[in-house]
């Protein structure tokens, strides 16, 4: 698949890095998802190691297509596209971190028992 | 198809508007981004209240999905490519290149449309769980906006074709083209966080 | 007219403050927080003296310093001197950042003894063998049921003084939360959860408690009474509540369930001590899929 | 399935107060309309002021929308504060307990989403291209749509008067009160739907002006040397980005909970209203710092201007507001204390709480030293900036001791807390607003406002507001909780709450002498024109302009070589006059932001009254204006340069 030599390149030419970079880029997030595809069908993991594992690999994709796809922080974008970008990634995770956080401390503190659950389902039992 | 243009397009400019207009489209993408965080807290908080309805385990299916995110994925793979030859002003291949990511973009949505009038002929709609409900709207939510790319896309490569690569038909598709990245990495996501830690 | 103008308004913002002053001072006597008749209200009334007393440091130099320097420089004044240029020093930037940082570091440590102390869920530690009583909000009242002594009461408890009280809390409807301002804090009340308090009150007396979350349009009308009385007199009740014509069952709590707010007191004796927790759990799992069997509360 | 969803006869209102509420609003439309066909000024109307991209126009309308509705939310006040001093013991007072609490709802979401809201983005459009040095804002258009989306959430919501019923369930629903089964009118919805669009308007003015401050600045203007108050526009729309897509999908999730039967945050299905209350208020702090960081923005500009001396400790100001911006995201438990979280979870957010007392004390104590060794000059703004440090530092302590977790399980929720968040807003934002008004005034309209009217509305305001809220502090600590639209006799509350109410009066009348000042000045305009353009001897660029400045502000974009540039180039009395113009891109004024705001209001109330089909009528409406807008190529002309040296020659031989 050559691209034959242009006539005409706009001057938007260096907002887009070459073609052989969004093939690595491609070729990368193919391979990412495929690993955590395998993993997850194969069982071979379970409870927080899989999650541990599939969060890192989401994680490296994110980079990957930040890097390959969007070219962040490349000196064709401003600056300012990366201060705000860190400064959302950062109030996002307080955010969902912190959502996380409050939410299974107020369940784990008012949600039934399962001792009552299954007081109660006896009693429904028995009330049948 | 001819691969030099006849009318030789004067190269649009890239000067100080387009510089603002795509740093503004930036910043409406980190909010779209806070939007999907959010709706990824709800499904977090939400996913074990399957109020005796099914779990995750019981209603995703990996393969489907897999074929779901390998179209998205060359999509944006296309789209890459199309914006390349669209900086090289080459109307045709871009045509050509934004077809193809057109076609898979509609697969990928009919593929999930399909999936999920499947669970809602099965009894599992939105209304039967906590679970279900933050399940349909985050991928559903994700749904609207490739739908919504779709159709921007559909009017840029029209307008492209008769009107040629002119200046803001080249920074539309530089919008166009952050855009369908940005959703192919909340796909990323929801596709870690909701299937595959679903199936785990 | 400028100088007249100022004095008139300055002297009735002084004389607002005065009768601030002196509406806090005659009210002094039923200000429910500031005369705590529990354990946990009197450390929480001390707890409010020792932060206001910690900030004061601050706001009382702030005052002064305001009032000088908007006499001292004013327009008129042409004695004090002018130096327009003169935009930072970097001792007073440390001073206005390090002094406050140091007070609001001795207010955290405050903050993290005084949550673990002062926390709902902490059972308070006393000889006397505690008593629990499970409260359910309804429609604008309040439902009260004690486990162990087979009585139920709507919008009234009688407690005995000294003695640990266990809540139990749950909603059969909205969010409401139970406040009692004698006797301690607040606590949200929810469908489908448990919230958990624990009050021990001193003086004998009646004091009042409300819902302080809007729950409704007969939200004023979910005041209840709480009578604390000594153990003896407690037992009596208890006896007397026991013999109550109106008997607490599955039927008649449907009925009381209904929407109705400003409710007498009603005291019942209790048949169905699982009644608490059928109405938390109803909002649960629906057991064996059939149709829940309490009010239709399929939100 | 009627054609007409769910609207019906009956929606009209029933009892008396609301009927004259709904016939005193309709009354008005008809005497606007009148007037304006009386005076023949339809089309200077269209020409001037519906059509408009310019930002100062702009900035006008969101102010005059917010002082109309500042009317209706103090008329709530009024009906609020007479039903608690009446309804005690047997009497209830002169409305039902629903529509009391309509009423209380209602005052809550006007006063902060149209009155506070849209005097921040009013004097946000007026002020912050002038101050940078541009042209305009950074996508006119987009300006103009958030305006008129803003326009549009604002006539939905009076709608409610009108057609239907508003929410009873506080100015942030809580479910499971708010959903369906314990509202089943369409309170909520309206509800929803207003604050969807305002909030998409205010999400879209957001990344408006971060674009501006970011990429429009006049060339030499680095981070540093930008005025205070385009420090604070920053920081509030980096707050405004980030927190108000939280908002859109909290109304979202509850609509659909409350339309297709989605179980998010019902009581039963599995649903967990808790994560609603955790939602709502992720978006809720940052939203009420959004508001007052704006209002600090105007202090810190006015109280160096009036006390004519350099702002004391600029760069630690700045530090003070991006520290507010950070604490500001991770300290929303503290509106839920009482719900029952644990100990470790209760004392972080208690203690992060704390911190954010440090930089706002900094900053109070940096403005304090502004004044120290200055010549202030008395006028109705800083005897408002006096009545903010007292009262705002008062509300700080009260803010402070609920910080505590242990105190807030007493006090939360009661007629404290009412008081010290009013205390925190009145005091705050809108002494601020007040300030800023009168402040800019002079640029905008070109005369200068009656300074005495200014200051005894300012004392009146502040003697109002103790009597008022004082009250309100030792009702709380007397076991009153707020919303509360009855109580027993025994409680002896009524002469506390009767003492409040006369506070309400006092301030209606500074409001009324507020209005006088505005009346009398206009009348009296000629007297006390602004002819130099600088009124106050300022000291930022936006009075180096002639007042009002001409359509593109300026003729040569000015170059700024250190921080209150235009007070340096006054000292040293340089004033460049070899001025070359160029030509200037002007967007045109278009109809369709305005057509777009009437498609959302109509997309809402369909939405509203689950009127489908005009629903997707709406819709469609809304990406038909999008995208003739998009295919509109010449949305700009260029402005000749020939004309640009004739307009401000005009201009300039007035300076």
């Amino acid at each position: 698949m050559d691209i034959e030599t242009p006539q005409i390149i706009s001057d938007w030419r260096e907002h887009a890095a070459e073609v052989k970079v969004y093939i690595v880029g491609f070729a990368l997030s193919i391979l990412l998802t495929l690993t955590a595809f395998v993993i997850t069908i194969a069982h071979i993991l379970s409870g927080w190691e899989i999650v541990a594992v599939l969060i890192f690999l989401a994680l490296i994709q994110l980079f990957v297509q930040l890097i390959f796809f969007f070219h962040i922080g490349s000196k064709a974008q401003s600056k300012w596209n990366l201060y705000i970008f860190l400064f959302m990634i950062m109030i996002v995770s307080i955010l969902v971190i912190g959502s996380l956080w409050i939410m299974t401390n107020l369940n784990s503190k008012m949600m039934p028992t399962t001792k009552q659950m299954i007081q109660y389902m006896n009693s429904q039992g028995a009330a049948l | 198809m001819e691969d030099i243009d006849t009318q030789i397009q004067e190269a649009p400019k890239y000067d100080k508007t387009d510089d603002t207009i795509v740093f503004g489209f930036w910043i409406y993408l980190m909010t779209d981004c806070v939007l999907f965080a959010a709706l990824f807290a709800v499904y977090a908080v939400l996913h074990n209240n399957t109020f005796g309805g099914p779990s995750g385990s019981q209603i995703f299916s990996p393969h489907y999905v897999l074929i779901e995110t390998l179209a998205l994925l060359s999509s944006s793979f296309t789209c890459g490519i199309g914006l390349i030859s669209a900086y090289n002003m080459q109307k045709n291949r871009v045509i050509g290149w934004f077809s193809v990511t057109f076609l898979l973009g509609v697969s990928f949505v009919i593929m999930e449309i399909v999936e999920f009038a499947h669970l809602i002929n099965v009894g599992n709609s939105f209304k039967r769980s906590a679970f279900l409900s933050s399940y349909f709207t985050l991928v559903g939510t994700h749904g609207l906006h490739v739908t919504v790319g779709l159709i921007g896309m559909l009017i840029l490569m029209i307008r492209i074709y008769t009107k040629g690569l002119t200046k803001s038909s080249v920074r539309r598709l530089t919008l166009l083209s952050l855009f369908w990245h940005f959703l192919d990495i909340i796909w990323i996501f929801i596709f870690t966080i909701v299937y595959m830690m679903g199936i785990a | 007219m400028k100088k007249t103008l100022r004095f008139i308004f300055i002297t009735l913002i002084l004389l607002c403050v005065a009768v601030f002053g002196t509406m806090f001072l005659l009210h002094g006597k039923n200000i429910a927080v500031l005369n705590p008749k529990g354990l946990i209200a009197s450390k929480e009334k001390g707890l409010i003296i020792t932060v206001c007393l910690l900030i004061s440091i601050v706001v009382v130099p702030l005052f002064f310093l305001t009032i000088f320097t908007a006499y001292k420089y004013r327009e008129g004044n042409d004695g004090a001197n002018y130096s327009p240029e003169w935009d930072s020093d970097p001792l007073l930037e440390i001073i206005w950042w390090a002094i406050p940082a140091a007070i609001i570091l001795v207010l955290s440590l405050i903050v993290w003894h005084t949550s673990s102390t002062l926390n709902y869920y902490k059972p308070i530690k006393s000889k006397v063998p505690p008593i629990t009583i499970q409260v359910i909000s309804l429609d604008w009242k309040w439902l009260f049921i004690y486990p162990k002594e087979k009585v139920a009461s709507v919008n009234f408890i009688e407690i005995p003084q000294n003695t640990p009280i266990d809540f139990e809390l749950t909603s059969d409807t909205v969010m409401n939360a139970f406040w009692i301002p004698n006797l301690a804090g607040q606590i949200m009340t929810m469908p489908g959860m448990e919230t958990k308090i624990h009050i021990l009150a001193y003086n004998k007396g009646t004091y009042y408690g409300v819902s302080s979350n809007i729950s409704g349009s007969g939200f004023a009308g979910m005041r209840f009474a709480v009578q604390v009385s000594s153990l003896k007199n407690f037992n009596k009740w208890i006896e007397s509540a026991n013999r109550s014509s109106n008997i607490l069952t599955m039927t008649s709590y449907k009925k009381l369930a209904k929407p109705s707010s400003y409710n007498h007191k009603k005291i019942y004796s209790l048949k169905d001590t699982g009644l608490f927790n059928a109405i938390v759990e109803n909002y649960m799992v629906p057991v064996f899929g059939g149709p829940i069997m309490l009010t239709d509360s399929k939100g | 399935m009627n054609i007409l969803g769910k609207l019906s006869i009956n929606a009209l209102p029933h009892d008396m107060v609301t009927l004259g509420g709904a016939m005193m609003m309709i009354v008005a439309i008809i005497f606007g309309i009148f007037y304006v066909t009386y005076t023949k000024r339809w089309s200077w109307l269209w020409k001037e002021w519906i059509t408009t991209t310019d930002h100062k126009k702009i900035g006008v309308m969101y102010i005059f929308v917010s002082i109309i509705m500042g009317i209706r939310g103090f008329a709530d006040v009024v009906l609020l504060r007479t039903q608690q001093a009446t309804s005690v013991g047997a009497s209830h007072g002169i409305v039902s307990a629903n529509h009391f609490q309509q009423i209380f709802s209602a005052h809550g979401v006007i006063m902060i989403f149209f009155v506070a809201m849209g005097f921040l983005f009013g004097i946000v459009n007026l002020v912050l291209p002038l101050q940078i040095g541009s042209r305009d804002v950074a996508f006119p258009f987009l300006n103009a749509t958030s305006f008129w989306l803003f326009a549009a959430g604002m006539v939905l919501m009076n709608a409610s008067l009108i057609i239907g019923n508003f929410t009873y369930a506080g100015w942030l629903s809580y479910p499971p009160l708010s959903e369906l089964k314990y509202s089943p009118g369409v309170g909520v919805d309206y509800w929803i739907w207003s604050l969807q669009i305002a909030g998409l308007g205010s999400l879209f003015s957001g990344i408006n002006f971060l674009v501006t401050i970011i990429k429009l600045r006049c060339k030499g203007m680095a981070l540093m040397k930008m005025p205070l108050f385009t420090w604070s526009v920053f920081g509030t729309m980096s707050l405004v980005i980030l927190a108000f897509p939280i908002l859109t999908v909290t109304l979202a999730l509850l609509y659909l909970d409350r339309t297709i039967g989605t179980h998010f945050f019902t009581a039963s299905g599995g649903g967990n209203m808790m994560m609603y209350v955790n939602l709502i208020w992720s978006w809720g702090h940052p939203e009420v710092y959004i508001l007052v960081l704006p209002a600090f923005g105007i202090f810190s500009e006015v109280v160096s201007v009036f006390s004519r001396k350099r702002l004391f400790g600029y760069r630690s100001m700045v530090l003070a507001i991006w520290a507010i911006v950070f604490l500001s995201f991770i300290v929303w438990l503290h509106h839920f204390f009482t719900m029952g979280a644990g100990v470790d979870v209760n004392a972080f957010f208690g203690m992060m709480t704390m911190i954010i007392a440090v930089p706002t004390g900094v900053k109070i104590f940096n403005w304090l030293f502004t004044m120290f060794r200055g010549r202030i000059k008395f006028n109705a703004s800083m005897i408002f900036f006096l009545g903010f440090i007292f009262l705002f530092t008062l509300g700080g302590v009260a803010g402070v001791m609920m910080a505590v977790p242990a105190i807030d399980y007493q006090l939360h929720n009661s007629l404290f807390l009412v008081a010290h968040f009013h205390t925190m807003i009145v005091s705050g934002v809108l002494f601020g607003d007040f300030i800023g008004v009168m402040y800019w005034f002079p640029k905008i309209f070109g005369f200068k406002l009656i300074d005495v009217y200014g200051r005894v509305a300012a004392y009146l305001w502040i003697i109002g507001f103790v009597v008022a809220f004082g009250p309100l502090y030792i009702l709380g600590l007397m076991g009153a909780t707020r919303r509360l639209d009855h109580y027993p006799a025994y409680t002896g509350w009524q002469p506390l709450f009767i003492v409040a109410g006369v506070g309400v009066f006092i301030i209606a009348l500074a409001v009324l002498f507020q209005f006088i000042q505005l009346i009398v000045s206009y009348r009296k305009r000629n007297d006390n024109i602004d002819i130099t353009g600088d009124p106050w001897d300022g000291r930022t660029l936006e009075w180096s302009t002639s007042s009002p400045p001409p359509f593109f502000n300026f003729a040569i974009l000015p170059e700024v070589s250190n921080r209150d540039d235009f007070w340096e180039k006054k000292q040293r009395g340089l004033n460049s006059n070899n001025k070359e113009y160029t030509d200037i891109e002007i967007v045109k004024n278009t109809p369709i932001a305005m057509y777009i705001g009437s498609a959302a209001c109509l997309f809402g109330f369909s939405a509203v009254w689950h009127i489908w089909w005009l629903l997707i009528l709406s819709l469609i409406a809304v990406i038909v204006f999008i995208m003739i807008r998009t295919t509109d190529e010449e949305t700009e002309y260029i402005l000749t340069a020939s004309k640009v040296a004739e307009i401000d020659k005009k201009v300039q031989w007035k300076i």
